[in-house]
């Protein structure tokens, strides 16, 4: 497999550049269904761990010494993949096999999760079409048992054994206590670019912020964290106005991603203060504590204090109420709902979710989409029609 | 040489028994909504029945509930109202008739089901666990989610160690633990470990006669169809699980079915081809789905449906009834994770069973409802291919939607599979000769 | 003062010239061919509604556009969807209008209004072409009608045979399969229609039906659609006058265009 | 001379053909098929006769095949389009074991034995997407004649990416790139490759073996074939008379059917073994 030259294989070759640059270039490696992050890894000698949507512990992959790339599929034509499924199948699980089937995401261990019935079928997908390993990791879906963490932690174990055997080093707890410190600092920049996309986005827009956060999961993290700190102080500098857009937020993000340019589209006419895009990536809303034991930790944070989505079942956490304290925490005064066409979590969850929105008198417009969407008029003239609904007496 | 006398208190009994058990069970459901009784919510995959059966919770079984409305060929009128409930064309079909029936106060083709007091459910599907949410927004039904553990991966690329076993198992003894109390809680008793000993134990029975049910159907003809017949022994599996009734019935079945194969009785006449059926059946035309195969002389012989939708009750596993806690968890962790390997690795359980039944054909029918079994299915079946010269046919539809049932499409498909197989017969016979 | 709405669709252009006066009057009005250059076509249809109204360019006031081609009139004052759009023109009609349904060739789109008018919800059908009048003209070009006979067609039937409607083009073997049975044509066309209507009711009721119902679009060509969504509403359907059927989301644009104008000089 | 018969009833076209007893294509019709099927299926068959110079009561056995197999009522039996597609595949081209059908609403993917003995098939489930019809919405919406579809897309430099899947939208994003300026070779190689990519994914579930046989209306398209030939870097077998393989299939089934009724040699009986139930 071959990269094509001017393709970024690291995301140092951005840091240091002027702002419009480093944005630019994250999204030409985002956009780049070749990968050329994880080919130049792997040229150096280095194992790749795959990872479906929505959470994973990358501090895992991490410590063991590979890199974790989050496989969130993309739009890329199918040739191979569709012939594995039937027709009634969201987008993402079928792309995400076509790039690996294709080879352009060259992995040494896969993992899926049971977020969805078709994302747990993956395991099986895969191991008729890899050699290399793939594995289910069962997150706990009875966060509200008391065993549950203790259960995780054991799973957690048992995974880490399997992805030294593949990278081929033995993750210390050294290892683990500097990877969840490595994700730690990643998870407080993230945080911190957040904040900035919600106090202000006329400075930065949701397509450019999804943009460096996406490209994370494509590098070692220590890589991430450089580039983050490095463009985190260049926005205070922009020159953009503040205009009279509606304050929204985005939810349904949380698995198939929308294509950048639907992003795009939405950030023409309104703010998006919050959302729920890549979540995954930012699924631990905690620090991990430096505890005796980093794989209880984990453990521990994912249970105690993880964020929400369609996909995590806990009594704690009933997802419409999660949503009006995004709603409020973000000051936003609208909601999107969004959908990836034939997301069975993320369709149920629209129905509560409007309810909720209803009740609250939230306004709100439900919409689908796909990755491979190319053609956004339909989503432009339901933005415009609901921001025309909230502007015009 | 004659054809045998049916004796007809012995042949046919388990379809009228299942038949009567069913309805007599819609009865006391009905019943026990007319009286506001508190009911328990379960799904197949996991059903817990010993537990809930022991502090003498009824169950109600929303799956069946629903797939009662497409066999009455009123599923339409309840996706639709569902659907203008605002859930999606595109989600499971059983989840939203069960939506519609419970804006209907539990009106049913069947009856009237009663309000859930309690759900109990596991992670073998997710779409339980959505589904389970709506009853927690609509009733505020507490929901217990039972995590049992599935395969991490494939049979053949590695299995579970004896201590990774240990540690899945203890998880879900103490979950098994958690939902005793939430049931003491809601009682008012404390657990009747008599009780629980003699549901075991019924639940035993049953599990030795399903696995027998299972095999007798090996011989030819076949005793049974596993699509049409097997699904009405399902019911009662599900429904009486735990049960002195449910164990009878078994026996009986047993019975019955052994009687017919020392006699030759086959479900068709003319069994000219002996199918397998992978997937969900096709509800909406139930009937006339299996006469489109039989008129062609096929049967299905076996049905993944009869293993995943059995909850893994097919495995045969036998409660030690010494330490039946522990043993209800290794039980359930067992059979539950056996029902998931059914749909999420397939292929070598139906090689096995082509092999087993003397299959000529493997007949695989995904559906838009349900991606826990039919996310992958296209890639079994060319796996299943590969590995062994035998027909397998790829028909989708749905289990609930008629919308997306065309029966003419699908019968020109069938009738070009029996053309193949028909062609190949002949060929073989052939080069035999 | 008079203001203009201009809906540039796929296919025809429309200009409509209102004023407050009288409680809101339109005083000129002109359709034309869009072709492929839109421009042009916005600036044709207001040139000769201008003339039937007769008056000068200059007495417009405020130019709102809409429909496919809203950002192709440079002329213009502001530019709307034509859910707003289609909304506004609805309620000029129909002052009691709670939910639009609006059936194209292409698309179908329910909205729901607030008791201002403004959109409050709306649902978009994108999937496939089942449920849009295509899947009429399909049915129609099949039985050897075309487009603008379809209407008339249904009118004569009594009973409407059954087409499940999956796909537009699967849906023709379905109605072959009633012609070469004998199924007369007007009931199968009157069964395209059923199908067509169940469809749109069913978005409906995900943006919430109100009453009082109005229906707008392309689709109105055909007088048996009304009397089909009223039957599967179970509630009366408004349709506006035969003469402005094409006309409402450039009426509703100069309705808004008329709103824009009087808070600007507020 | 024995003679026989297949009437292929598709859901726009019917086909009709006669075959003599050496198995060659003797007559041959093709007629739109309009409203009355029945009528339709009549008229290509008297229309096969007449071409082939061969009277109605030389014939000695008729199949109907297609999705209006049942309406050939003079017909002595039916054959569903999917056995009569890999027969005829096999007759045409021997040694073919995979035969692609791009039919007005379906597409079909078909392994065949030497023999034309049906291993495998795959057909589009959902909807017309990826199929004939859609070339029939593209050339719609350009004015372009059927025929002339795949002559204009191979002239294309750059081609466009169709989004859409529907066939009946395909219309409207044609016309959307009309619109963008994008030349009319580009937006209808662009369907042309929207088209093949299904197809392939369909060929893929019953697995690509060569040699391939294209048939059906489509297989007269260059673009199509090309597209394909280069998207499965394969040349395949493509026929002038790629759209009568349905009805050709027929014949040879109802020729064996004709031959084992008449001759009871071993060899016909052996033949008309190959006759589907």
């Amino acid at each position: 497999m071959t990269v094509a030259p001017s393709s970024i294989t690291s995301l140092a070759e951005l840091a240091g550049r002027p702002l419009a640059e480093v944005l630019s270039g994250c999204r030409e490696l985002l956009e780049d269904m070749d990968f050329p992050t994880v080919h130049a890894w792997k040229e150096k000698g280095g194992t790749v761990c795959g990872h479906f949507q929505v959470y994973f512990p990358e501090e895992l992959a991490h410590a063991a010494g590979m890199l974790p790339v989050k496989v969130r599929g993309g739009p890329v034509e199918m040739r191979q993949a569709d012939s594995h499924f039937g027709s009634y199948l969201c987008s993402v699980i079928r792309s995400s096999l076509e790039l690996a089937l294709g080879g352009k995401l060259p992995l040494d261990f896969f993992v899926t999760h049971p977020i969805c019935d078709a994302a747990r079928n993956l395991c099986g997908v895969w191991a008729r079409n890899f050699a290399y390993p793939s594995r289910i990791l069962y997150l706990p879906q009875n966060p509200n048992s008391a065993s549950s963490a203790e259960w995780l932690r054991g799973e957690y174990a048992r995974l880490l054994r399997e992805l030294e055997t593949v990278s081929g080093h033995k993750a210390t707890d050294g290892d683990l206590r500097n990877s969840i410190a490595v994700y730690n600092e990643n998870r407080r920049l993230i945080r911190a670019l957040w904040a900035v996309k919600r106090d202000t986005p006329w400075l930065l827009g949701v397509d450019e912020a999804y943009a460096l956060l996406a490209v994370g999961s494509l590098v070692r993290r220590e890589e991430h964290n450089a580039l983050l700190a490095a463009v985190l102080p260049l926005f205070a500098s922009r020159t953009a106005r503040k205009q009279d857009k509606v304050r929204v937020v985005f939810e349904g993000g949380f698995c198939e991603q929308p294509p950048l340019d639907l992003l795009g589209v939405v950030a023409q006419s309104c703010y998006v203060v919050d959302d729920d895009l890549l979540i995954g990536l930012r699924f631990l809303e905690k620090d991990v504590p430096a505890g005796p034991d980093p794989l209880a930790s984990l453990a521990w944070t994912y249970i105690e204090g993880s964020g929400y989505s369609p996909v995590q079942h806990d009594l704690r956490k009933p997802k419409e109420r999660m949503l009006l304290e995004r709603v409020k925490g973000s000051g936003a005064g609208a909601v999107i709902l969004a959908a990836a066409k034939m997301c069975e979590p993320g369709l149920d969850e629209q129905v509560a979710y409007s309810k909720a929105l209803d009740e609250a008198g939230i306004p709100y417009f439900v919409t689908e989409f796909e990755e491979r969407m190319s053609s956004f008029d339909q989503m432009q003239v339901q933005l415009e029609t609901f921001v025309e609904s909230i502007l015009f007496d | 040489m004659g054809t045998p006398l049916a004796d007809s208190t012995i042949v046919g009994r388990g379809g009228r028994d299942g038949a009567r058990l069913i309805r007599d069970w819609f009865g006391t459901l009905a019943a026990a909504a007319e009286r506001g009784d508190p009911s328990v919510y379960v799904f197949v995959m996991g059903s817990m029945a010993e537990i809930l059966r022991a502090f003498d919770l009824p169950l109600v079984f929303p799956e069946i509930n629903s797939l009662q409305t497409a066999v009455r060929r009123v599923s339409h009128e309840y996706l639709g109202a569902a659907e203008d409930y605002g859930y999606s064309p595109d989600i499971c079909g059983y989840v939203k008739a069960d939506v519609a029936m419970q804006l209907q106060g539990g009106k049913h083709p069947m009856g009237r089901i009663p309000k859930p007091a309690l759900a109990v459910l596991t992670n073998a599907c997710n779409t339980y666990m959505k589904w389970a949410e709506i009853w927690e927004r609509m009733y505020k039904t507490p929901c217990f989610t039972l995590d049992v553990p599935g395969s991490r991966s494939a049979p053949q690329n590695g299995a579970s160690t004896a201590a990774d076993d240990e540690n899945d198992r203890r998880y879900v003894e103490a979950q098994i633990r958690e939902l005793i109390l939430v049931c003491e809680k809601l009682t008012g008793r404390t657990l009747d470990l008599d009780k629980l000993a003699t549901v075991l134990r019924h639940t035993n029975d049953m599990a030795a006669s399903w696995k027998r049910v299972l095999e007798l159907n090996r011989h030819r003809p076949s005793p049974y169809n596993a699509l049409v017949d097997g699904t009405v022994y399902l019911g009662v599996l599900n429904a009486l699980r735990g049960s002195a009734l449910g164990a009878e019935y078994f026996r009986d079945l047993v019975e019955e079915l052994e009687y017919k194969n020392a006699h030759d009785m086959g479900a068709l006449a003319d069994e000219r081809a002996r199918l397998l059926f992978v997937g969900v059946p096709c509800y909406p035309i139930f009937r006339r789905f299996h006469e489109i195969f039989a008129d062609h002389g096929g049967t299905f012989v076996s049905s993944s449906y009869l293993w995943f939708a059995a909850g893994g009750l097919d495995l045969g596993f036998q409660y030690d009834l010494s330490r039946p806690l522990e043993s209800l968890a290794e039980g359930v962790l067992k059979s539950v994770r056996h029902a998931g390997d059914s749909m999420l690795f397939p292929d070598r359980a139906l090689l096995d069973a082509a092999e087993l039944y003397e299959a000529d054909g493997i007949v695989y029918h995904p559906v838009k409802s349900c991606r826990t079994v039919s996310t992958g299915l296209a890639g079994s079946r060319r796996a299943v291919m590969k590995e062994r010269d035998i027909p397998c046919l790829f028909i989708e539809s749905d289990m609930m939607d008629q919308r997306v049932v065309s029966e003419a499409q699908m019968k020109n498909r069938i009738d070009a599979f029996f053309e193949g197989l028909e062609a190949r017969r002949l060929r073989l016979a052939g080069s035999a000769a | 003062m008079i203001t203009a709405g201009i809906d540039v669709g796929s296919t025809y252009t429309k200009a409509v010239l209102f004023t407050a006066d009288g409680g809101g009057t339109i005083v000129g009005s002109a359709m034309v061919p869009t072709g492929f250059r839109m421009e042009a076509a916005a600036t044709e249809a207001l040139e000769r509604a201008l003339a039937h109204a007769g008056v000068a360019r200059d007495a417009i006031a405020y130019v709102i556009s809409t429909g496919q081609g809203r950002y192709q009139v440079p002329w213009r004052d502001l530019q709307v969807t034509d859910l707003t759009a289609q909304a506004r023109g609805a309620r000029h009609f129909f002052p009691r209008t709670r939910t639009v349904l609006d059936v194209g060739g292409q698309t179908m789109k329910a909205s729901r209004l607030d008791d201002r008018g403004r959109v409050a919800s709306f649902r978009l059908n994108d999937k496939c072409a089942a449920g849009t009048g295509a899947f009429l003209e399909k049915t129609a070009r099949y039985l050897g009608f075309g487009t603008e006979q379809i209407g008339a067609l249904a009118t004569t039937s009594a009973t409407a045979a059954s087409i499940s409607g999956v796909c537009a083009v699967f849906a023709e073997s379905e109605v072959i399969n009633h012609v070469s049975q004998g199924v007369p044509p007007a009931d199968i066309m009157h069964g395209a229609m059923v199908s067509l209507v169940i469809r749109s009711v069913q978005l409906m009721k995900r943006a919430k039906v109100e009453a009082e119902v109005t229906l707008v679009g392309g689709i109105m060509r055909f007088p048996t659609m009304q009397v089909v969504l009223a039957e599967q509403l179970k509630m009366p359907v408004n349709v506006p006058p035969d003469a402005m059927a094409q006309m409402t989301a450039a009426i509703g644009a100069a309705v808004l265009a008329q709103q824009r104008l009087a808070k600007r000089a507020a | 001379m024995m003679y026989a018969g297949g009437v292929d009833v598709g859901s726009t076209q019917t086909k009709a053909v006669i075959v003599n007893e050496r198995r060659e294509l003797v007559g041959r019709s093709l007629i739109a098929t309009g409203a009355n099927v029945i009528q339709a299926a009549q008229e290509a068959f008297q229309a096969a006769l007449d071409d082939g110079v061969v009277r109605e009561h030389e014939v000695g056995c008729v199949i109907g095949t297609g999705y209006g197999r049942y309406k050939v009522t003079f017909g002595n039996a039916q054959v569903t389009e999917i056995s009569c597609h890999a027969r005829g595949a096999a007759q045409m081209f021997p040694g073919t074991k995979t035969v692609l059908d791009m039919g007005g609403q379906d597409t079909k993917a078909i392994r065949i034995r030497p023999d034309g003995e049906v291993v495998d098939f795959c057909m589009n489930d959902k909807c017309a997407a990826g199929t004939g019809r859609f070339l029939q919405a593209a050339a719609f919406a350009l004015d372009i004649p059927l025929d002339d579809l795949g002559s204009t897309a191979l002239r294309s430099q750059k081609p466009v990416k169709i989004s859409t899947t529907c066939t009946v939208f395909a219309e409207s994003e044609v016309l959307s790139w009309v619109a963008k300026g994008r030349h009319i070779e580009d937006i209808l190689m662009g369907v042309h490759r929207s088209i093949a990519a299904r197809s392939i994914s369909l060929l893929t579930r019953v697995g690509i073996d060569a040699p391939v046989t294209f048939t059906g209306g489509v297989a007269r398209n260059p673009a199509m074939v090309k597209v394909l030939n280069e998207q499965m870097d394969l040349a395949m077998n493509v026929s002038e008379e790629s759209h009568f393989m349905g009805a050709l299939g027929a014949a040879l089934f109802a020729l064996d059917r004709a031959l084992a009724g008449a001759v009871q040699s071993p060899a016909a009986a052996q033949s008309a073994g190959r006759m589907p139930a």
